[in-house]
Parts: C-alpha cells; structure tokens; sequence
C-alpha cells in the first residue's frame, strides 16, 4: 500500500522535502514506516519514538496503516 | 470546530495576518462580567541568545483541527459565554503578537482559568513550529510538547 | 507609588473617565513574551437580580495608596517588567469597564499570576463602594472584603 | 482631643453625612471612638466589630488614637 508523510520544520529541512509517498506491506504500523524512513537521506537521525500524527491526529506507534494514510511527523520542542 | 460549544460563542483560526487586539476585546456580552486577553508576543531572546526574527511553519489542517478541539474542550468546562484564539503563522518581527487568546465570562476565576488552559494546551499540542533567527545568524527550530502530556 | 518597583514600570490610577484598554495594550517591551489584560465589566445582573446602572464611590487618598502598595507588593514578588491598574469611579453604565489590569512579563506563568493577585487585592482591600441599581428601583451598596485577608 | 471621622456607602446614607469631628478623651482607642458613634443618629447599627482605617491604613480597634487623626469606616461586602 501507498502512504504519504509529511515533514515539518527541522525534518522538512532535513530530507529536502516537504512530503513523500512511501510503499509498505499491507498490514505495516506507523512504527514500520518510520523504520523505513529512517533509511532515506538525511532522515536517519530520526529518534525512536517520534512524535506522528495520522489523518490529523496524534497517534501511536502501533497502529495499523491503511492505503492514503497521511502520516505527519511533529518534530517536538528543539531541534537542528 | 463548534460555534455554540456549551452554549458559549467558540473562535479559533490560524492568520498569516497581524492579530488586532482592539477588536477581539469586543467579545462577550453585557452578561460577562471578565475579560481576560492573553498574548504572546516575539521576544527579543530567547534563552540568554539575542533574537532578531521568527517564523511560524503550520501543519494548517491539524492545527485548525486542534484548535477548534481545545476550545471545544475549554467551552466544556468551564461556564464561559466568548472563546476566541488566533495563532499566527508566517515571518514575525520583534514585538508582533504571536497568539491572542480573548475569554469573556460571567467571573473572574472563570476567565483567568480557562484562558490559561488555552494557550497550554495550544504550547503543547499545536503543530506549529517556530524558527528562530539569532543575531549570529544561527537558527533554531522551535516545536510543540506533546509528550509532556 | 514607586515607578520602578523590582525593576518594573507600576502605574496605579483611579479614573473617573473610561477606561481605553488600547492605550494599555501598548505595555511592556520586546523584551516582553507574555501580556495580560483583565477586565472587569459592568454586568447585567448581579445574584440573579437585573442591574441597571453602578455608581462607584471611593475612598480616594486611601484607595491610591493602598493600589500602590498591591502594586509595589506584585512587582516585588514576581518578574515583570510592567504592571498598570486602573479602577473607575463615577457612573457607569452596562458593559463599561470598572477595572482593568495589564502585566508585561518575559514569562507567560509570571504574567497569569501577578495578574490575578492584583485583581483579588483589589477587591479584597481597595476602599471603593459600588452602589448597584436594579431594575425594580432598589439599590444595594458592595464594598471591599477585607476581612478576608 | 478631636479625630475626624469619614463616613462612606451606606454608612454615609445612614448617617446623613460624609465625615463628623468626635470629641474624645486622652487615651481613647478606636474602639472607644466606635462605641460613641453608635449613639449618634442613623450610626446605631454599627457592628461590634467594624472594619476601619486610621490615616488611611487598615487598623484594629485597639489602637490608640492621637489628636486629629482621621478614622475612616470601611463597610464591607453587602449593606443598606
């Protein structure tokens, strides 16, 4: 499935962009996303547990993504 | 967002334009018997660094969305007649009015408390950030915490 | 009244003439992050009865003094950088303004508390009376609750 | 010795008056100054423990008075 990230601020910067399209199995959580967006230049300082929202909402880590997810990273208090 | 939250009159918009504070202190009714108004504006600096400018980076839809869900959540409660809160995005000097947040109740202890909660709330789940430009010609992205939940 | 308390501008005023909080808005500095207005507002009903008009009748040697003290007090005991009080006496008609209250401080807690302290002396300790008038033709006097203290 | 009393709200209304000389005699606390009050007209209703101010500073009943000083009555909360 297709999801699109959107990156603010610091991690805009960053990766050079201000969104990607990102390809995933079906049945991936927003953890396995961040996985592999750490792997895309410039975004391998990304932490662990990121702050993300999904479709405008904050969310965990865990949850289940489904095809056209919008997942927002909010880069949190100080950064670059 | 609910115009009618708790009976009370509930604004929150995001503007790349300067705040007016002239014209949100109109709010409330004859019935109000407090007025509280809080804003935030660009400080000169920003822990001991001299700050010359900022700017404002919005995630615009989940912020609104945001917005509308902290002053619903305010309007809830506590018994309030007039919520309003604008944040602006966009490049800031020193001095503009960064956010204004306008109560209108019929006690004090109402408006104090409610208005406080806002821009809390706002500090910490707003996806807004800030990039602060130093007179050393550094900058610094500044953002929301939402972990201190 | 000490103009610079703790480093602070404090000004303190009776007023028999409106209240024109665009003025005060204009307090503080850059150097200022957080700004707060409270206002007090004639309202249409007090205990459930309809109020038509207030007379406030003051004490006026006494009340200044005691509005510098709170003043000086404030300023002494937290970070501002401006502190500005104004009470109205005289008549004053629906939805005019009795009281307003403006801090300038580098932090936003700083600027919410030193905020409300002032309010809460105010009406604790300041040597006014308001004379309400109701709409049945009654009226009744409300003064200050010192013995609150 | 003479002190100056002020009268203010509802105790001006009452007494028909905003301010009056007391005569009293050497020694006499603001306490004492209370207890004639409360035979003057319209002032019989003066509680057993007002608020007052002396020199325009909030004083107990106790204090001493000294010629000319000028007691004023500080009616509170709710009257008339």
């Amino acid at each position: 499935m297709t999801v699109t990230i959107l990156l603010f601020a610091v991690y805009r910067e960053l990766a050079n962009t201000a969104s990607l399209d990102l390809e995933l199995p079906a049945e991936a959580t927003v953890r396995d996303a961040m996985d592999r967006l750490r792997s895309l230049p410039g975004l391998g300082c990304l932490p662990a547990e990121p702050t993300v929202a999904v479709n405008r909402e904050y969310s965990s880590l865990e949850r289940d993504l489904r095809p056209g997810d919008e997942i927002a990273l909010i880069p949190a208090v100080a950064g670059g | 967002m609910a115009p009618e939250a708790g009976g009370a009159r509930v604004i929150g918009r995001l503007s790349d334009d300067p705040i007016r504070v002239e014209e949100l202190l109109r709010a409330g009714s004859s019935a109000d018997g407090a007025v509280t108004v809080f804003v935030g504006r660009v400080r000169d600096h920003n822990h001991g660094r001299p700050v010359i400018r900022l700017h404002y980076e919005a995630y615009g839809e989940m912020a609104e969305r945001e917005l509308a869900a902290i002053l619903d959540e305010t309007a809830g409660r506590w018994t309030l007649s007039h919520l309003e809160a604008v944040h602006r995005t966009g490049t800031l000097e020193l001095g503009e009015l960064s956010v204004a947040i306008v109560v209108a109740a019929p006690h004090r202890a109402t408006a104090y408390e409610a208005s406080r909660h806002v821009i809390e709330e706002i500090k910490r789940r707003l996806p807004i950030w800030k990039r602060e430009e130093y007179a050393d010609g550094e900058t610094e992205w500044v953002g929301p915490a939402p972990s201190e939940a």
